[in-house]
Protein backbone atom coordinates (compact mmCIF):
# COMPACT_ATOMS: atom_id res chain seq x y z
CA UNK A 1 0.00 0.00 0.00
CA UNK A 2 1.73 3.68 -0.90
CA UNK A 3 2.11 5.75 1.88
CA UNK A 4 -1.03 8.09 1.14
CA UNK A 5 -3.54 5.10 1.15
CA UNK A 6 -1.90 3.88 4.47
CA UNK A 7 -2.39 7.22 6.23
CA UNK A 8 -5.58 7.67 4.81
CA UNK A 9 -6.98 4.53 6.97
CA UNK A 10 -5.72 6.22 10.55
CA UNK A 11 -6.20 8.80 12.56
CA UNK A 12 -3.82 11.91 13.47
CA UNK A 13 -2.12 10.15 16.10
CA UNK A 14 -2.03 7.17 13.98
CA UNK A 15 -4.63 4.56 15.59
CA UNK A 16 -6.46 2.86 12.98
CA UNK A 17 -10.14 4.12 11.99
CA UNK A 18 -11.95 1.04 11.02
CA UNK A 19 -10.92 -1.26 13.83
CA UNK A 20 -12.46 -3.95 11.98
CA UNK A 21 -10.00 -3.99 8.74
CA UNK A 22 -6.64 -4.66 10.49
CA UNK A 23 -4.58 -7.37 9.37
CA UNK A 24 -1.20 -8.97 10.53
CA UNK A 25 0.28 -7.72 7.07
CA UNK A 26 -1.38 -4.10 7.53
CA UNK A 27 0.38 -4.08 11.53
CA UNK A 28 3.49 -4.49 9.55
CA UNK A 29 3.16 -1.61 6.97
CA UNK A 30 1.93 0.49 10.02
CA UNK A 31 5.16 -0.23 11.71
CA UNK A 32 6.75 0.13 8.34
CA UNK A 33 5.65 4.04 8.65
CA UNK A 34 7.55 4.62 11.36
CA UNK A 35 11.04 3.00 10.41
CA UNK A 36 10.49 0.43 13.19
CA UNK A 37 11.06 -3.32 12.56
CA UNK A 38 8.55 -5.87 14.16
CA UNK A 39 10.34 -8.85 15.91
CA UNK A 40 8.60 -11.90 17.19
CA UNK A 41 9.06 -10.06 20.43
CA UNK A 42 6.67 -7.14 19.24
CA UNK A 43 4.46 -9.56 17.74
CA UNK A 44 4.12 -11.34 21.32
CA UNK A 45 3.04 -8.00 22.59
CA UNK A 46 0.75 -6.96 19.67
CA UNK A 47 -1.13 -10.29 20.09
CA UNK A 48 -1.01 -9.89 23.89
CA UNK A 49 -2.94 -6.36 23.77
CA UNK A 50 -5.61 -7.93 20.87
CA UNK A 51 -6.69 -10.73 22.82
CA UNK A 52 -7.02 -8.08 26.04
CA UNK A 53 -9.17 -5.90 23.98
CA UNK A 54 -11.37 -8.99 22.64
CA UNK A 55 -11.87 -10.14 26.16
CA UNK A 56 -12.30 -6.73 28.37
CA UNK A 57 -13.10 -4.34 25.06
CA UNK A 58 -10.49 -2.22 26.57
CA UNK A 59 -6.70 -1.52 24.83
CA UNK A 60 -5.01 -1.94 27.98
CA UNK A 61 -2.54 0.58 29.78
CA UNK A 62 0.65 -0.51 31.07
CA UNK A 63 -0.01 -2.53 34.39
CA UNK A 64 -2.36 -4.71 32.73
CA UNK A 65 -0.25 -5.16 29.87
CA UNK A 66 2.37 -6.21 32.15
CA UNK A 67 0.03 -8.38 33.90
CA UNK A 68 -0.90 -9.99 30.73
CA UNK A 69 1.92 -10.50 29.31
CA UNK A 70 3.23 -12.31 32.61
CA UNK A 71 0.70 -14.86 32.52
CA UNK A 72 0.90 -15.83 28.65
CA UNK A 73 4.94 -14.98 28.54
CA UNK A 74 5.95 -15.53 32.01
CA UNK A 75 7.60 -13.45 34.44
CA UNK A 76 10.67 -12.03 32.20
CA UNK A 77 8.68 -10.85 29.63
CA UNK A 78 5.75 -9.38 32.33
CA UNK A 79 7.98 -6.80 32.79
CA UNK A 80 7.45 -2.65 32.09
CA UNK A 81 11.29 -2.65 31.58
CA UNK A 82 11.30 -5.46 29.14
CA UNK A 83 8.38 -3.79 27.12
CA UNK A 84 9.82 -0.28 27.20
CA UNK A 85 13.06 -1.91 25.64
CA UNK A 86 10.90 -3.56 22.84
CA UNK A 87 9.20 -0.23 22.21
CA UNK A 88 10.45 2.91 20.84
CA UNK A 89 7.34 4.82 22.26
CA UNK A 90 4.97 4.03 25.09
CA UNK A 91 4.50 0.01 25.25
CA UNK A 92 0.88 0.63 25.67
CA UNK A 93 0.19 3.22 22.78
CA UNK A 94 2.66 2.10 20.17
CA UNK A 95 1.57 -1.95 20.64
CA UNK A 96 -2.19 -0.40 20.70
CA UNK A 97 -1.62 1.28 17.27
CA UNK A 98 0.00 -1.95 16.07
CA UNK A 99 -2.88 -4.14 16.86
CA UNK A 100 -5.36 -1.86 15.15
CA UNK A 101 -7.40 -0.78 18.43
CA UNK A 102 -8.40 2.48 20.09
CA UNK A 103 -5.85 4.52 22.23
CA UNK A 104 -5.38 3.35 25.36
CA UNK A 105 -6.93 6.11 27.98
CA UNK A 106 -5.00 7.10 31.08
CA UNK A 107 -2.14 6.37 29.51
CA UNK A 108 0.86 7.40 31.50
CA UNK B 1 -3.90 23.38 58.98
CA UNK B 2 -7.27 22.69 61.46
CA UNK B 3 -6.96 19.00 62.80
CA UNK B 4 -9.70 16.46 61.63
CA UNK B 5 -11.54 14.91 64.66
CA UNK B 6 -14.96 14.49 63.20
CA UNK B 7 -14.94 11.54 60.73
CA UNK B 8 -17.38 11.47 57.56
CA UNK B 9 -19.65 14.15 56.46
CA UNK B 10 -22.87 13.36 54.42
CA UNK B 11 -23.88 16.12 51.84
CA UNK B 12 -27.75 14.58 50.68
CA UNK B 13 -29.05 17.07 48.46
CA UNK B 14 -32.35 15.50 47.45
CA UNK B 15 -35.55 15.11 48.90
CA UNK B 16 -36.30 12.07 50.95
CA UNK B 17 -38.55 10.86 48.46
CA UNK B 18 -35.39 9.53 47.18
CA UNK B 19 -36.06 6.78 49.65
CA UNK B 20 -32.72 4.46 48.48
CA UNK B 21 -30.46 7.35 48.70
CA UNK B 22 -31.72 8.18 52.52
CA UNK B 23 -31.61 4.23 53.30
CA UNK B 24 -28.03 4.00 52.09
CA UNK B 25 -26.99 7.43 54.01
CA UNK B 26 -28.34 6.23 57.06
CA UNK B 27 -26.72 2.74 56.79
CA UNK B 28 -23.42 4.26 56.26
CA UNK B 29 -24.05 6.87 59.68
CA UNK B 30 -21.06 5.57 62.76
CA UNK B 31 -20.75 8.13 65.57
CA UNK B 32 -18.67 10.98 64.68
CA UNK B 33 -20.54 11.64 61.27
CA UNK B 34 -22.61 14.44 60.41
CA UNK B 35 -25.50 15.12 57.39
CA UNK B 36 -25.57 18.26 55.78
CA UNK B 37 -28.95 18.94 53.43
CA UNK B 38 -28.19 21.07 50.52
CA UNK B 39 -30.56 21.87 47.59
CA UNK B 40 -33.76 19.93 47.53
CA UNK B 41 -32.25 18.35 50.49
CA UNK B 42 -33.16 21.19 52.83
CA UNK B 43 -36.94 19.58 52.66
CA UNK B 44 -35.61 17.21 55.21
CA UNK B 45 -35.36 20.05 57.78
CA UNK B 46 -38.70 20.25 58.18
CA UNK B 47 -41.70 18.09 59.48
CA UNK B 48 -41.59 14.05 59.99
CA UNK B 49 -38.42 14.01 57.83
CA UNK B 50 -36.60 16.33 59.74
CA UNK B 51 -37.73 14.41 63.30
CA UNK B 52 -36.82 11.24 61.66
CA UNK B 53 -32.95 12.87 60.84
CA UNK B 54 -32.74 13.99 64.33
CA UNK B 55 -33.01 10.08 65.41
CA UNK B 56 -29.84 9.19 64.24
CA UNK B 57 -27.96 10.63 66.50
CA UNK B 58 -25.46 12.87 64.57
CA UNK B 59 -25.69 16.72 63.74
CA UNK B 60 -27.66 17.93 61.17
CA UNK B 61 -27.21 21.07 59.21
CA UNK B 62 -29.14 22.55 56.26
CA UNK B 63 -28.18 25.58 54.11
CA UNK B 64 -29.62 28.68 54.85
CA UNK B 65 -29.30 29.61 50.97
CA UNK B 66 -31.11 26.80 49.76
CA UNK B 67 -33.96 27.06 53.13
CA UNK B 68 -34.65 31.07 51.81
CA UNK B 69 -34.75 30.31 47.85
CA UNK B 70 -37.92 27.61 48.96
CA UNK B 71 -39.61 29.65 51.19
CA UNK B 72 -39.34 27.17 54.32
CA UNK B 73 -37.13 29.01 57.02
CA UNK B 74 -40.68 28.82 59.09
CA UNK B 75 -41.11 25.27 58.88
CA UNK B 76 -37.19 24.30 59.83
CA UNK B 77 -37.02 21.71 63.00
CA UNK B 78 -35.07 23.85 65.67
CA UNK B 79 -32.59 21.48 66.66
CA UNK B 80 -31.95 21.47 63.01
CA UNK B 81 -28.47 23.81 62.19
CA UNK B 82 -28.63 26.57 59.72
CA UNK B 83 -25.43 27.56 58.15
CA UNK B 84 -23.79 29.34 55.52
CA UNK B 85 -21.59 28.70 52.66
CA UNK B 86 -18.82 29.37 55.01
CA UNK B 87 -20.22 26.96 57.61
CA UNK B 88 -20.39 24.74 55.22
CA UNK B 89 -16.67 25.25 53.91
CA UNK B 90 -15.61 24.89 57.69
CA UNK B 91 -17.39 21.60 58.18
CA UNK B 92 -16.07 19.94 54.67
CA UNK B 93 -12.63 20.61 56.66
CA UNK B 94 -13.46 19.22 60.05
CA UNK B 95 -14.34 15.93 58.25
CA UNK B 96 -12.20 14.11 57.76
CA UNK B 97 -13.70 13.26 54.91
CA UNK B 98 -17.42 14.02 52.69
CA UNK B 99 -19.75 11.60 50.88
CA UNK B 100 -22.15 13.26 48.24
CA UNK B 101 -25.30 11.50 47.99
CA UNK B 102 -27.38 12.57 44.63
CA UNK C 1 2.60 12.66 49.20
CA UNK C 2 -0.13 10.55 51.84
CA UNK C 3 -1.27 7.47 50.56
CA UNK C 4 -4.80 7.87 49.46
CA UNK C 5 -7.16 5.13 49.97
CA UNK C 6 -10.18 5.15 47.35
CA UNK C 7 -13.80 3.82 47.66
CA UNK C 8 -15.76 3.96 44.39
CA UNK C 9 -19.80 3.57 44.79
CA UNK C 10 -21.79 2.35 42.07
CA UNK C 11 -25.60 2.57 42.23
CA UNK C 12 -27.21 2.14 39.14
CA UNK C 13 -28.43 -0.92 36.84
CA UNK C 14 -26.80 -1.75 33.71
CA UNK C 15 -27.34 0.11 30.16
CA UNK C 16 -28.40 2.96 32.38
CA UNK C 17 -27.25 6.52 32.78
CA UNK C 18 -23.23 6.75 32.18
CA UNK C 19 -22.57 7.07 35.67
CA UNK C 20 -21.42 3.01 35.85
CA UNK C 21 -19.18 3.94 32.85
CA UNK C 22 -17.79 6.98 34.75
CA UNK C 23 -16.97 5.45 38.07
CA UNK C 24 -15.10 2.68 36.76
CA UNK C 25 -13.08 4.56 34.11
CA UNK C 26 -12.09 6.95 37.59
CA UNK C 27 -11.30 3.29 38.72
CA UNK C 28 -9.27 2.22 35.84
CA UNK C 29 -6.82 5.73 35.69
CA UNK C 30 -6.64 6.05 39.75
CA UNK C 31 -5.34 2.34 39.28
CA UNK C 32 -2.76 3.95 37.06
CA UNK C 33 -1.55 6.30 39.44
CA UNK C 34 -1.09 3.78 41.78
CA UNK C 35 -4.02 4.60 44.14
CA UNK C 36 -5.43 1.53 46.10
CA UNK C 37 -9.22 1.41 44.45
CA UNK C 38 -12.16 -0.66 46.07
CA UNK C 39 -15.45 -0.73 44.84
CA UNK C 40 -18.43 -1.01 46.48
CA UNK C 41 -22.49 -2.08 44.28
CA UNK C 42 -25.02 -0.86 46.22
CA UNK C 43 -28.61 -1.64 45.08
CA UNK C 44 -29.24 -2.22 41.38
CA UNK C 45 -25.55 -2.03 40.82
CA UNK C 46 -25.71 -5.74 41.58
CA UNK C 47 -27.74 -6.05 37.77
CA UNK C 48 -24.68 -4.73 36.58
CA UNK C 49 -22.77 -7.98 37.70
CA UNK C 50 -24.77 -10.36 36.33
CA UNK C 51 -22.86 -13.47 34.13
CA UNK C 52 -24.01 -14.36 30.75
CA UNK C 53 -25.25 -10.66 29.86
CA UNK C 54 -25.44 -10.44 25.62
CA UNK C 55 -26.11 -7.32 24.56
CA UNK C 56 -24.50 -7.28 20.76
CA UNK C 57 -28.38 -6.88 19.96
CA UNK C 58 -29.01 -3.87 22.02
CA UNK C 59 -25.85 -2.20 19.61
CA UNK C 60 -24.29 -0.70 23.17
CA UNK C 61 -21.58 -1.52 24.39
CA UNK C 62 -21.46 -3.76 27.64
CA UNK C 63 -19.61 -2.94 30.54
CA UNK C 64 -19.56 -6.05 31.59
CA UNK C 65 -16.38 -7.17 29.72
CA UNK C 66 -14.54 -4.37 31.17
CA UNK C 67 -15.01 -4.67 34.75
CA UNK C 68 -14.11 -8.61 34.25
CA UNK C 69 -10.67 -6.47 33.84
CA UNK C 70 -10.67 -5.25 37.17
CA UNK C 71 -8.44 -7.63 38.21
CA UNK C 72 -5.83 -6.81 35.45
CA UNK C 73 -5.81 -3.77 37.14
CA UNK C 74 -5.17 -4.63 40.14
CA UNK C 75 -8.46 -3.89 41.76
CA UNK C 76 -9.86 -7.27 43.25
CA UNK C 77 -11.64 -5.39 46.63
CA UNK C 78 -15.06 -5.39 45.50
CA UNK C 79 -17.84 -5.57 47.68
CA UNK C 80 -21.63 -5.45 47.83
CA UNK C 81 -24.40 -5.86 50.34
CA UNK C 82 -25.95 -9.51 51.39
CA UNK C 83 -29.69 -7.96 51.46
CA UNK C 84 -29.12 -7.10 47.67
CA UNK C 85 -28.15 -10.19 46.67
CA UNK C 86 -31.38 -11.32 48.43
CA UNK C 87 -33.45 -9.07 47.18
CA UNK C 88 -32.87 -9.92 44.22
CA UNK C 89 -32.57 -13.90 44.49
CA UNK C 90 -28.81 -13.55 43.55
CA UNK C 91 -25.70 -15.35 45.09
CA UNK C 92 -21.98 -14.08 44.26
CA UNK C 93 -21.73 -17.00 42.16
CA UNK C 94 -24.36 -15.59 39.82
CA UNK C 95 -22.09 -12.63 39.34
CA UNK C 96 -18.93 -12.54 36.44
CA UNK C 97 -16.44 -11.16 39.34
CA UNK C 98 -15.32 -11.95 42.60
CA UNK C 99 -17.37 -10.11 45.36
CA UNK C 100 -17.47 -10.27 48.73
CA UNK C 101 -20.74 -9.99 50.46
CA UNK C 102 -21.20 -7.76 53.25
CA UNK C 103 -23.97 -6.80 55.62
CA UNK C 104 -25.27 -3.00 56.03
CA UNK C 105 -22.97 -2.66 59.63
CA UNK C 106 -20.40 -4.32 57.84
CA UNK C 107 -20.28 -1.65 55.12
CA UNK C 108 -20.75 1.38 57.77
CA UNK C 109 -16.97 0.02 59.22
CA UNK C 110 -15.56 -0.35 55.42
CA UNK C 111 -16.25 2.71 54.80
CA UNK C 112 -14.67 4.61 57.56
CA UNK C 113 -11.25 2.71 56.42
CA UNK C 114 -11.34 5.49 52.94
CA UNK C 115 -9.61 8.59 52.87
CA UNK C 116 -11.76 9.47 49.53
CA UNK C 117 -15.01 8.54 48.61
CA UNK C 118 -16.81 8.81 44.67
CA UNK C 119 -20.30 8.04 44.43
CA UNK C 120 -21.58 8.91 41.48
CA UNK D 1 -6.73 23.22 53.29
CA UNK D 2 -5.59 21.88 50.11
CA UNK D 3 -9.27 21.11 48.54
CA UNK D 4 -10.10 20.05 44.90
CA UNK D 5 -14.10 19.86 43.56
CA UNK D 6 -15.57 16.77 41.30
CA UNK D 7 -18.57 18.00 39.64
CA UNK D 8 -20.85 15.69 37.76
CA UNK D 9 -24.07 17.38 36.92
CA UNK D 10 -25.94 19.03 34.12
CA UNK D 11 -25.97 22.80 33.64
CA UNK D 12 -30.04 21.99 32.79
CA UNK D 13 -31.20 20.34 36.32
CA UNK D 14 -30.77 20.88 39.48
CA UNK D 15 -28.32 23.34 41.11
CA UNK D 16 -24.77 21.51 42.14
CA UNK D 17 -22.76 23.71 39.82
CA UNK D 18 -24.22 26.74 41.52
CA UNK D 19 -23.63 25.19 45.22
CA UNK D 20 -19.95 24.39 43.73
CA UNK D 21 -19.10 27.40 42.47
CA UNK D 22 -20.27 28.98 45.87
CA UNK D 23 -18.41 26.61 47.71
CA UNK D 24 -15.40 27.29 46.13
CA UNK D 25 -15.59 31.36 46.42
CA UNK D 26 -16.38 30.81 50.43
CA UNK D 27 -13.33 28.36 50.39
CA UNK D 28 -10.81 30.79 48.53
CA UNK D 29 -12.14 33.53 51.43
CA UNK D 30 -11.09 31.48 53.75
CA UNK D 31 -7.73 31.03 52.81
CA UNK D 32 -8.09 27.27 51.75
CA UNK D 33 -6.17 26.45 48.30
CA UNK D 34 -7.84 25.08 45.47
CA UNK D 35 -6.10 22.57 43.91
CA UNK D 36 -7.83 21.88 41.31
CA UNK D 37 -12.26 21.74 40.01
CA UNK D 38 -12.84 19.03 37.67
CA UNK D 39 -15.70 18.77 35.21
CA UNK D 40 -17.14 15.38 34.48
CA UNK D 41 -20.05 13.73 32.90
CA UNK D 42 -22.97 15.72 31.98
CA UNK D 43 -21.47 18.92 32.97
CA UNK D 44 -18.98 19.29 30.19
CA UNK D 45 -21.50 19.77 27.96
CA UNK D 46 -22.09 23.57 29.31
CA UNK D 47 -18.95 24.34 28.35
CA UNK D 48 -19.69 25.40 24.96
CA UNK D 49 -18.55 28.48 23.53
CA UNK D 50 -21.45 27.68 21.27
CA UNK D 51 -23.83 27.94 23.81
CA UNK D 52 -26.67 31.16 24.52
CA UNK D 53 -27.95 31.71 27.54
CA UNK D 54 -31.18 33.73 27.80
CA UNK D 55 -30.81 37.33 28.85
CA UNK D 56 -31.92 37.26 32.03
CA UNK D 57 -30.54 33.87 33.25
CA UNK D 58 -26.82 33.86 34.91
CA UNK D 59 -24.27 32.31 32.94
CA UNK D 60 -22.64 30.05 35.31
CA UNK D 61 -19.50 29.01 32.96
CA UNK D 62 -18.95 32.90 32.72
CA UNK D 63 -18.63 32.94 36.82
CA UNK D 64 -15.92 29.94 37.19
CA UNK D 65 -13.49 32.17 34.37
CA UNK D 66 -14.57 35.46 36.15
CA UNK D 67 -12.97 33.19 39.36
CA UNK D 68 -10.50 31.50 37.71
CA UNK D 69 -8.86 34.86 36.69
CA UNK D 70 -9.03 36.24 40.16
CA UNK D 71 -7.79 33.45 41.75
CA UNK D 72 -6.23 31.49 39.34
CA UNK D 73 -8.33 28.52 39.54
CA UNK D 74 -7.18 25.16 37.15
CA UNK D 75 -10.87 24.47 35.33
CA UNK D 76 -10.11 20.42 34.21
CA UNK D 77 -12.61 19.34 31.49
CA UNK D 78 -12.46 15.35 31.24
CA UNK D 79 -11.45 14.99 27.59
CA UNK D 80 -13.52 11.56 27.22
CA UNK D 81 -16.97 12.86 28.28
CA UNK D 82 -16.39 16.31 26.34
CA UNK D 83 -15.32 14.86 22.87
CA UNK D 84 -18.02 12.54 23.00
CA UNK D 85 -20.75 15.30 23.98
CA UNK D 86 -19.16 17.73 21.11
CA UNK D 87 -17.00 19.71 23.13
CA UNK D 88 -13.30 20.48 21.46
CA UNK D 89 -10.65 22.47 21.95
CA UNK D 90 -8.65 23.46 19.10
CA UNK D 91 -6.45 20.07 19.06
CA UNK D 92 -9.39 17.40 19.48
CA UNK D 93 -11.18 19.55 16.61
CA UNK D 94 -7.67 19.09 14.20
CA UNK D 95 -7.76 15.71 15.75
CA UNK D 96 -11.37 14.09 14.49
CA UNK D 97 -11.85 16.82 11.87
CA UNK D 98 -14.53 18.40 12.89
CA UNK D 99 -15.29 21.96 11.60
CA UNK D 100 -14.82 23.66 14.75
CA UNK D 101 -13.64 23.75 18.24
CA UNK D 102 -15.93 25.35 20.90
CA UNK D 103 -14.48 24.81 24.14
CA UNK D 104 -14.66 27.61 26.30
CA UNK D 105 -11.30 29.42 26.86
CA UNK D 106 -9.92 29.33 30.44
CA UNK D 107 -11.05 25.62 30.49
CA UNK D 108 -8.85 22.79 29.71
CA UNK D 109 -9.37 19.22 27.96
CA UNK D 110 -7.51 16.68 29.92
CA UNK D 111 -7.61 12.86 31.45
CA UNK D 112 -8.86 11.47 34.56
CA UNK D 113 -5.44 11.26 35.34
CA UNK D 114 -6.08 15.06 36.56
CA UNK D 115 -8.69 14.28 39.01
CA UNK D 116 -6.36 10.89 40.09
CA UNK D 117 -3.75 13.92 41.01
CA UNK D 118 -6.40 15.57 42.53
CA UNK D 119 -6.95 12.97 44.74
CA UNK D 120 -3.54 12.47 45.68
CA UNK D 121 -3.01 16.40 46.00
CA UNK D 122 -5.70 17.29 48.17
CA UNK D 123 -6.57 16.91 51.78
CA UNK D 124 -10.54 17.13 50.24
CA UNK D 125 -12.55 16.13 47.43
CA UNK D 126 -16.12 17.36 47.07
CA UNK D 127 -18.38 15.86 44.86
CA UNK D 128 -21.17 18.32 43.60
CA UNK D 129 -23.71 16.44 41.36
CA UNK D 130 -27.17 16.17 40.44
Amino acid sequence: MNRDKLLSLLDNEGYLLDLSSWTKSLAAELAELDNFELTDQHWEVIETVRAFYLAYEISPSMRPLVKAMAIKYGPDKGKSIYLMKLFSDSPPKQAARYAGLPKPLNCL
Amino acid sequence: MSDSIFETLHIINKTSSHTALYADCFNTLLPGDAIVLIESGVFSACGQQANDLLKLQVPLYALVIDIQARGIADSINSQVSCIDDDTFVSLACQYKKSISWF
Amino acid sequence: MADKKLLLIFRNPPFSDSSNKDTLDIALACSAFDIPVSLLFLHDAVLQLIKGQQSQALQQKNLINTFKALAMYDIDQLFLLESDLRRFALSTADLTVNCQAISESEMATLIRQFDTVINL
Amino acid sequence: MIISLLIYASQNSGQAEQTALRFTRSALAQGHKIHRVFFYGETVSGISSLKVIPRDEIDITGQWLDLAESDDLDLVVCIAAAVRRGVLDQQECDRHNRVAANLVAGFNLSGLGQLADAILSSDRLLTFGN
